[in-house]
């Protein structure tokens, strides 16, 4: 038993959050954000330099074939610094997809670009997608909304229902963005990146269009979802210790009534709530992570991280804003970057309600 | 006991429900967490109308063009008016402002003041927070200094809501820095266009733009003094009663709520069974309606005892609290019965009941206001307990 | 609008508690718990001499004829000083209905007695109650749990289930507690007073044992409950409002640390926390009460109340033991009297979740 | 990182589940809320047992008749002992007078009572808190005065469980009234049948039968005081880590969550679908699940964290804090789940899972012990996030 970062993770951190500290400030945030494009081109270039979008890829791809734990250990960084782009949604998410699921010559096509941050993924999901064969062709029909960075991205993966009485199950399928028949419109939100409802109008694919095999995508999809659910915890775990860092440096700074009100109770016992609830999350997080690795049955264990994340997600979220008070209902001051992130972590790939009916009670 | 109104308060709430209704059609309603001048705009038009029925300032006396009624009547209108979603304008100086003059106004200033705010022509803001002072307000440090022609202004305010759009500021400064610190405050009323002011706007995040507002040798003349000086803390602190109860805040939450409901009845985005027919999303709505039910019965004893003559404490705080809690626990349950669509603004096209989802989550970030929760606990403790200090 | 007490209602109040103050010291609670009988026969007299089982039924038969708020107003004092006896089950679950189910022979034969304090009456619901008619006879079957003070009921009500192809819906029926056939069977649990598995063995009932006419049992059973299921709520509120009271006084003597701990912010935001919960169980309580005074639809308000009743119930059970923590572990002090009553009140008559159930959200 | 044992731990383990599953039949099973004798005296027998195998003492040396092993052993006898619900006995002298001992007792002390501990043959009581000391433990009264021969013993110890089984109390007692208050503190250990001790009966609500222990001039030798004089405290804090890392409570509510959830995967009261079918039944089974499974990472924690040699200190406050809470919420849920049945008592014919529910929920008033779940709060933030004190 060993709850504690090898030296080398603890030095991963270290220099994630010192890069991130330089290159990530919040003013990159903003900026991203506000453009409309939810992407800081040269951060992401100096992120791919760094390796961190192959960080669980094979090597043999250029990726650096680590433990999903050191991932975690970066994503916690990633949540506490806002870093973005879509790191998660392309760099782990899409990429276990075409790594569980592609061919080899759609790895060798895809991943290494992946790996160099030109080539960016995103998934598209949703009861109404459909592959059909007609007259020997491949087509793509259906719908699928909150696509996320639909706009920006290379290449669609689109997990199409099963075809009834014809193919049983998922298939995946490659799909230019930019193809004939993609329609795309956006979706304001909270989010803090461009997100689309796609519409596909009959959209005729070649025969290679096909992420693997037709009809056995499912696996894939889901080894890929339960490792993006672990790396979403993450980041949300890196963001809640964020906040708690910032209100516990500002309650002990902040004077009223002639003292820090670090030093009144009710304020102190909000932050060991929020203590509480992060070391918790830390713990659950790291072990589904740890579990993955170890090539053990982890999805009990993913289902309760997510489900905790949630909750620590909404407690972070409340404590920020009441111990800032005032100021952290201004747009300049940085605490509703963290709550509407925390919102859409906590949606994103399942909520609490969603995972706690995942878990097993037998 | 009594948990109804008179037959004369009922047809009141009726009409005003009534008129709401026929002039502030769906579009032109308030939508939380977005602002918009034109809005605003819109929202003094709707004032002028109710000042041309009397029902504006509906507990000033007639003579200041005021209804001449009273706490419940008050209530009535503030519930009202936040469940028809009107765009909230000219509420400082009809709540706060005018009751001080009223209470410790000279006849002139009454005369100059008060059927101005009663007509819906003039817009304040408040001036209380400061930069460095929050929940202890007391501690304020704008000074007031007397010179030989009246008194100059020097300091900051801030989080100061509609400076923008504001004829007068209504505010705190401190005019001995000698005494005790609630014994040292005096209460003005301040043109906005006063030689010296400056505003730094201060977007708030559910779309509002406050300022910070600096006083730079502002200098007033004698009579711009709101009662007693260095007895402005006490006179605040009893006359600031606007919305005390709480009530506009409820009815424009127990609307969307009422919304979510009507949607959790008619919507089945599995095809199924309608939302509303799934076990917990039934419970958590169940859940909520009785916290929306408590909420307004807490609302509705402060405007009672206020009704009675009593000023509300513990009471008022209660209310303020658990609307607090029960506000944030409504919009994180709407967000999560609704999933990310709730996440979608007002204008996407597939963002439900008008994006009021994701916008009074945002709006439910307002922890504070009036105090934190944690002061309102205190004020519970201590007040409503007695407990000590 | 009005949310205060009339004069005599705060007249019935302050009687009512001097009294209780005086007639029922916790010596007096915990002889009747200990005892086993759940019931302290001179109180128990006393309390029929001021009226108390009557308060709500007809002069005619010897009551007060007043309105269930007035009830209210003496049962937050019978819940603040944990009044022992079957006030609630009998004096106000089981003479309702009779009131509102029974002919004018039953009403006449029983209400007087309950209102002088000779007669106690309890109820037994449940699934499998069953009255038959056999070659002509009633004949009653079955078993009813959790029936309170069986052993020293004088008559048993049951309700039980409609007949299948004979009768459409509930009847009432009469039991002597001591009928041959009637086996009763104690229940050992945290409550108060003594309860009873009763099963009915074949039991033949004469005709006049129907309470009203068969089949037609029903609106006396919900009305009666409807009411019953208020005065529970201001029991509770009570007990609630007397735990707030003690934590309060306490805080303010006990000292730790050189102070009072009531001057710790944690402990003040409990009582504060507390406070707010008696405070709108108090308005939720009496609303119902008020509506079902003025003859107004009231399924709602008192579903609302109950649900919360469970909620401050709950709340007022953890201040309590964390203000007063190691001393509360002891028999020696009060507050787990407090504590087992609200366990047990929670449950009866349906709980949070049940009446959260019957809450229309439409 | 490694949320697994080693295998020889896994042994241990396994060995330790199979010896007291073979050895304690349900019907001599510890239940919540109920204690008695015959129990005890039947924990005290397989203690014994235990120890044949070294295995009660794992911590101590084995030249003590301990088990030379871990922090992390420790932790699984802990959590295997509350699982198999073995009547507690033995774990005042186990789990603080034997590590208090071996850190600070001289060579004659070590020899003289380590050895009996680890055999199961002494039993143990805890005089720590005072009728008048609850929370701030450092302010304690009982004098311990220097005479010519040794000391003497003059106050009161309260809340003393097991005193009236316990052959020695192990006791924090002022030798310098004149000191700061944490300084003039000292250990003892007192042999129970001294002259001058006399138990004042203290029922608890668990049906634990504890004491007040008043002491009139009670003369103790020299001897009897541990470690260095006036730093009790300091001693006594560095070495309260008798389950430490709590382990031993979430066995013993684990195992009747485990109960809860084959009772209600197994039942179907309304003889319908199985309680745990019912959707917000399984979604509290699942809350609760996730409740559990948290509190036992944080337990081992600090398990893990004592075994790398460190004193775990916020750390262990967390783990206590959130399994006081979650023990509640444990006990309320299952009360609601099971309806009135919960309410039965062991014994009852009718009682669902041997009456464990409503002893739980009884032993979950226990939301103290260690300090208030307040203390530990600030514990967290003072130590743990280093704010203000």
């Amino acid at each position: 038993m060993n709850f504690s970062l090898t030296s080398e993770q603890q030095l991963l951190r270290n220099t994630a959050r010192e890069f991130l500290a330089i290159e990530c400030p919040t003013s990159v945030v903003r900026e991203a954000e506000e453009s409309g494009v939810g992407h800081a081109p040269d951060l992401w270039r100096k992120m791919a330099d760094l390796g961190w979008m192959g960080i669980c890829l094979p090597k043999k791809y250029g990726g650096e074939e680590s433990l999903l734990t050191d991932q975690t250990v970066l994503f916690e960084e990633v949540g506490r610094a806002l870093v973005p782009g879509p790191l998660l949604s392309s760099s782990v998410l899409a990429a276990q997809i075409v790594l569980h699921g592609g061919t080899d010559q759609q790895k060798e096509t895809l991943l290494p670009g992946m790996i160099r941050g030109e080539i960016i993924l995103t998934l598209a999901r949703g009861e109404r997608l459909e592959t059909s064969s007609q007259s020997g062709n491949l087509v793509l029909s259906g719908d699928s909304s909150f696509v996320r960075y639909a706009g920006s991205a290379n290449q669609i993966i689109c997990a199409t229902r099963p075809a009834i009485g014809a193919w049983p199950d998922t298939t995946l399928v490659l799909v230019d963005g930019q193809a004939d028949g993609v329609i795309k419109t956006a979706m304001e939100s909270i989010a803090n990146y461009p997100q689309f409802l796609v519409e596909f109008d009959d959209v005729s694919l070649p025969d290679d269009a096909v992420l693997g095999e037709i009809a056995e995508g499912r696996v894939a999809l889901e080894l890929a979802t339960q490792r993006a659910t672990v790396i979403q915890c993450a980041e949300t775990l890196g963001r809640a210790e964020k906040v708690l860092d910032m209100v516990v440096e500002y309650a002990g700074m902040r004077q009223q009534f002639g003292q820090p009100i670090g030093t009144f109770q009710a304020v102190q016992h909000r932050c060991a709530n929020l203590k509480v609830a992060v070391d918790s999350g830390r713990l659950l997080t790291y072990q589904a992570a740890w579990r993955l690795d170890q090539n053990l049955r982890a999805s009990d264990e993913i289902a309760m991280a997510k489900a905790q994340s949630g909750t620590l997600s909404r407690l972070a979220t409340e404590t920020g804003h009441s111990i800032f008070a005032g100021i952290s209902f201004t747009v300049e001051h940085d605490m509703h970057l963290y709550s509407d992130r925390a919102k859409i972590a906590e949606a994103n790939l399942g909520d609490t309600e969603y995972h706690l009916d995942q878990m097993i009670v037998d | 006991m009594d948990f109804d109104f008179t037959p004369e308060q009922s047809q009141f709430k009726d009409e005003l429900r009534e008129f709401l209704r026929a002039e502030v059609p769906l579009e032109k309603q308030e939508v939380f967490g977005q602002w918009s001048e034109e809005q605003y705009q819109f929202g003094r038009e709707i004032n002028r109308q109710l000042a041309a029925r009397n029902w504006l300032a509906i507990g000033l006396p007639e003579k200041y063009g005021g209804g001449g009624k009273g706490a419940i009547e008050r209530g009535i209108l503030a519930e009202e008016l936040g469940y028809g979603r009107v765009p909230k304008a000219g509420f400082i100086g009809l709540g706060i402002v005018a009751p001080a003059i009223m209470a410790f106004g000279t006849k002139d200033q009454k005369d100059l003041y008060l059927s101005p705010i009663a007509k819906g022509e003039v817009e304040y803001c408040q001036g209380f927070s400061e930069p460095n002072v929050g929940s202890d307000l007391a501690s304020l440090e704008l000074r007031a200094e007397r010179d030989g022609d009246g008194y100059v202004l020097n300091g900051a305010k801030m989080f100061t809501s509609y400076a923008f759009q504001a004829d007068y500021i209504y505010l705190l400064a401190r005019t001995d820095p000698q005494a005790e610190k609630h014994r040292g405050i005096s209460l003005f009323i301040v043109d906005m266009k006063t030689s010296g002011i400056s505003l730094q706007p201060l977007p708030y995040i559910n779309g509002e733009m406050a300022a910070q507002v600096d006083f730079d040798n502002v200098c007033l003349p004698w009579s711009s003094l709101i009662g007693e000086e260095n007895r402005g803390w006490y006179q605040a602190m009893t006359t600031l009663d606007y919305e005390r109860s709480g009530l506009g805040r409820y009815g424009s939450v127990r609307r969307v709520f009422d919304d979510i409901t009507d949607f959790c009845n008619d919507s089945a985005p599995d095809g199924g069974q309608p939302l509303a027919e799934h076990p917990l999303v039934r419970h958590q709505l169940a859940d909520r309606r009785l916290g929306m039910e408590t909420w307004k019965l807490l609302c509705w004893r402060v405007a009672w005892l206020q009704s009675t003559g009593s000023t509300p404490n513990a009471e008022a705080s209660i209310a303020f609290l658990y609307g607090t809690d029960e506000r944030l626990r409504f919009a994180e349950m709407a967000m999560e019965v609704l999933g990310p669509y709730a996440t979608l603004r007002n204008g996407s096209g597939q963002a439900p009941l008008l994006g009021n989802i994701e916008g009074i989550h945002r709006e439910a970030m307002h922890l504070h206001g009036a105090g934190t929760t944690e002061i309102h606990r205190n004020i519970i403790a201590q007040r409503g307990l007695g407990m000590p200090r």
